[in-house]
């Protein structure tokens, strides 16, 4: 009986236990952590039952809130294509919660903690609710509790983020409206709010030019809220200037969540044949992607801080999304979507490396970095490991999804963004070399006097263990998917790409 | 054309309320009015979805228990469609928050700052 | 100055999208356009037979589609604790 | 603005009328299931009358009436009214939120429960929306200061 409840009890145990977190945290703060972290359980656990089901039952199921029929009531489907994601989702965040402890006792006042963890749960819940909703308009209210927890935990960072939060707040708003307009397009036109029920509805006004500003508004919304590459703007800033716990939770779990949206939106909602054959939505959608990828390698390679640089490595991160995407084939497609889900891996990894590194030194420009292998080996341990993945070396997970999008542009024959893609893999292995450079290999003047095994002045100095084992765990995961990608794609992905491929 | 117009002008009406809000939003160098701006940019979609829900000669869409039993005979002509309405309550309280969460941050800003200018504050976190 | 005239360029763009769009709507308050057709008939004709409420604006967000009012509340409930975390100094 | 006014006429006028208005904001809440009405609109005008007090007294008087510690409580209670409505027929077999399977526990039929099941949650949106935009209005407007500002503002008022 409990098995039938798992879709919606992985969004409302967190939500209802956010509830709690406040009231308690008012009188004691050490409660908040646990309680957060029964919450993050329950749902992670309630979101691997439904992996399991999903498998089981061999196709998407349908959950119905109120028990009302889906047009007329909400409903939340799981399937092949959101269950990894939600189980990914749910990981992570427990893994950054564990590792926010310390890291937020530092950047923040002790009285916000309470209200702090709070939000910290709504945000997850907005993913989680995201992901798993089968209703236009609730992924619309679910995507606001998730952006205004969002612009409230980055709002509270260092000097400048108030000001960058109050930007996120203006183009959030813009990226929120324009999902509203067009699903006010399409149900104009339609009468329904429900997906299933769209795509039933839909190809019978495919000639309509609502539709097609409908759909063009949906992009853009979506656009704002992944940051992709011409609605990047308020990205680089706001994930910046936010305290290093809020960047490591929102930098691989938000953008990604917008670029599941807009698989959701481009073959549920609208038909392959729609998005792809009628108009060239995926054409130009790769073109966007290639102008992103080269405008974020650049400007990476401008960057001196460390978290800057990741943020637009994420921009880039999800050009080779829509790369899969706009390849409009089989091995684009599941590239894509392996993609996804390694990408929360690879981001978390780099994030939760630069929030170590801001707590132990309070610094991240890379061209300080020096010596740090001695203070902080295994930290930096991790960082190697994210940086592989990125740049795309076999054993990590990074190399498969890119190996599959790689595949999936040869088969389309869109060698333009073959070569943005390879292009940019050689852009990012500079990237990386010039933080390892910095932080492993030592001045070889400085070299000489000290060849007795090390600087006598630097001494190992590395983060507690409720950081590291976090970051290990998630350097583990990042090799464990890498390894059991074939697995994955096999048993879970091959299924969610739609059947008209 | 006109005929085009004076069918739809509910939604034209909309669209130049949009206008006016991204105008705002975008243009305006001081953050309070960017913020009137984005409110201006939220009622307009109200309204495009308000207009979605009326019908000609339709009543509101409550049911009064004095007259008889009506509650049978009742087609869905008769009234407007209550969706959009129970959508836009929803959109309400999402201005309201967004809002009051804008507001907060302007006050943070100002206190630290000293001003509301963009680019005065752009200027102060450059130094 | 540019900033200003780019950004009216963006929103007479956006704008003129949006009115293409609108030529293919129904008729404005038209009682046969699809939205008052398709989902919503159900809810005025049945309200009272399912729900046991007159109101039908009430029983379509309190019961049809409760679950968006549950996080609308929790939208407000999520910028409260916003404004509360922003500018509440430390209790004594 | 949160300071003392010292204005006998709005003094009594405020206290004459704020019992009418939370009176209203109850008959909102409770006829909002066949007339317009409902959680949000009763939870409104109920914080409207709070803020009232704080404008025609001071934000003192309003604390010694509505304390934080309840205030915060509040938030959260009204949420979990709902939520745990929905949780209570999770409980019971139903899906969440089938307020139909409230009949359980409750002594009327499926059709009549959804009736109350609406009722409860209106109710725990009125609470929630109360205490936010209470607690909202005196964060903006006190700068989250609370009574420091007052103090403050009395000060300076002394100055002058």
């Amino acid at each position: 009986m409990i098995s039938h409840q798992f879709p919606v009890l992985i969004v409302v145990t967190p939500l209802i236990l956010s509830f709690f977190v406040n009231v308690v945290g008012w009188w004691d703060k050490r409660y908040c952590v646990p309680i957060v972290f029964v919450a993050l359980s329950v749902s992670l656990f309630s979101a691997i039952g439904a992996l399991e089901a999903v498998i089981k039952h061999g196709g998407p199921i349908h959950y119905h809130l109120g028990n009302w029929q889906p047009p007329w009531g909400i409903e939340y489907v799981i399937d092949y294509l959101n269950t990894p994601i939600l189980v990914a989702i749910a990981f992570i965040s427990i893994l950054v919660l564990i590792f926010s402890q310390r890291s937020i006792e530092k950047e923040l006042p002790e009285s916000k903690i309470p209200q702090f963890y709070t939000l910290f749960l709504l945000n997850v819940t907005g993913l989680l609710g995201i992901t798993v909703t089968g209703d236009a308009f609730n992924l619309y209210v679910l995507l606001e509790i998730a952006s205004f927890s969002a612009y409230a935990i980055i709002g509270i960072g260092e000097r400048g983020a108030d000001f960058s939060a109050f930007r996120y707040v203006i183009f959030g708003t813009i990226g929120a409206c324009a999902y509203l307009l067009g699903v006010g397009y399409l149900y104009i036109v339609t009468g329904s709010l429900n997906m299933a029920d769209l795509h039933h509805l839909l190809p019978k006004l495919y000639y309509s030019r609502a539709v097609l500003v409908g759909m063009a508004f949906f992009l853009v919304g979506v656009g704002i809220k992944m940051g992709i590459f011409p609605f990047h703007t308020w990205m680089p800033d706001a994930y910046t200037y936010a305290p290093s716990t809020v960047s490591a939770l929102l930098a691989p779990l938000f953008t990604k969540v917008g670029a599941y949206v807009m698989i959701r939106l481009l073959f549920t909602i609208f038909e392959p044949s729609f998005s792809i054959k009628l108009y060239p939505v995926a054409e130009i959608l790769g073109w966007i992607a290639a102008a992103g990828i080269v405008f974020a390698c650049v400007m990476a390679l401008a960057q001196s801080d460390l978290k800057r640089m990741f943020c637009y490595l994420i921009v880039g991160e999800m050009g080779y999304i829509l790369i899969g995407i706009a390849s409009a084939n089989r091995l684009g497609l599941t590239g894509a979507i392996l993609h996804i889900i390694n990408d929360m891996f690879m981001m978390a990894c780099l994030f939760t490396v630069a929030g170590a590194i801001m707590y132990k030194t309070g610094d991240r420009n890379i061209y300080r970095f020096r010596y740090l292998h001695r203070k902080m080996p295994i930290t930096l341990g991790v960082f190697v490991v994210g940086a592989l993945s990125v740049v795309g070396v076999p054993p990590m997970c990074g190399f498969f999804s890119k190996w599959y999008l790689i595949l999936g542009t040869i088969e389309a024959k869109k060698w333009i963004l073959l070569g943005v893609l390879l292009a940019s893999s050689l852009v990012n292995a500079i990237l990386f070399f010039r933080v390892i450079e910095n932080a492993y290999l030592e001045p070889r003047g400085e070299h000489a006097f000290a060849h007795d095994g090390g600087h006598p002045s630097i001494s190992l100095d590395e983060v507690p263990w409720s950081m590291l084992i976090p970051m290990l765990m998630i350097a583990a995961g990042i090799i464990l998917l890498g390894i059991f990608s074939g697995v994955i794609i096999k048993h879970i992905i091959q299924f969610a790409v739609p059947a008209s491929f | 054309m006109l005929e085009q117009i004076v069918s739809r002008y509910n939604y034209w009406i909309y669209i130049i309320l949009i206008l006016i809000g991204f105008y705002g939003m975008m243009a305006k160098n001081n953050l309070l009015k960017k913020l009137i701006g984005m409110n201006i940019f939220q009622w307009a979609l109200i309204l495009y979805y308000v207009s979605i829900g009326a019908k000609k000669g339709g009543t509101v869409p409550i049911l009064s228990e004095e007259a008889g039993s009506p509650f049978e005979h009742l087609k869905a002509i008769q009234c407007v469609n209550p969706l959009p309405h129970v959508l836009m309550l929803t959109a309400i309280v999402v201005g309201v928050a967004t809002t009051g969460i804008a507001l907060a941050l302007l006050i943070i800003i100002y206190r630290r700052y000293g001003t509301l200018e963009e680019d005065e504050i752009i200027e102060e976190l450059r130094r | 100055m540019i900033g200003k005239i780019v950004s009216i360029l963006i929103a007479i763009f956006a704008a003129s999208a949006l009115l293409i769009g609108v030529k293919d709507f129904p008729k404005w308050a038209d009682p046969n356009q699809p939205a008052s057709l398709h989902v919503s008939p159900r809810y005025i004709e049945k309200t009272v037979e399912e729900t046991a409420v007159p109101n039908m604006v009430t029983s379509v967000l309190a019961d049809y589609r409760g679950y968006d009012t549950m996080f609308e509340t929790s939208v407000i409930f999520t910028a409260g604790i916003a404004v509360m975390m922003f500018l509440r100094r430390p209790h004594k | 603005m949160i300071s003392k006014w010292e204005d006998l006429i709005i003094e009594t006028l405020c206290r004459f009328l704020i019992p009418f208005m939370q009176t209203y904001s109850l008959y909102v809440l409770v006829h909002g299931h066949s007339s317009p009405g409902g959680g949000f609109q009763g939870g409104c005008i109920m914080a409207a009358c709070f803020i009232l007090l704080v404008i025609a007294y001071d934000l003192n008087e309003a604390k010694k009436r509505f304390k934080e510690k309840i205030n915060v409580i509040f938030c959260s209670l009204g949420v979990f009214i709902y939520a745990g409505t929905g949780w209570a027929c999770l409980l019971l077999g139903g899906n969440f939120l089938d307020y139909g399977k409230l009949s359980l526990i409750l002594p009327t039929d499926p059709i009549k429960a959804r009736y109350y099941g609406m009722a409860s949650i209106e109710t725990g949106v009125e609470i929630t929306v109360m205490a936010i935009m209470v607690s909202i209005f005196w964060d903006l407007v006190t700068g989250g200061k609370h009574e420091e500002a007052l103090e403050e503002e009395n000060a300076r008022a002394d100055c002058k």
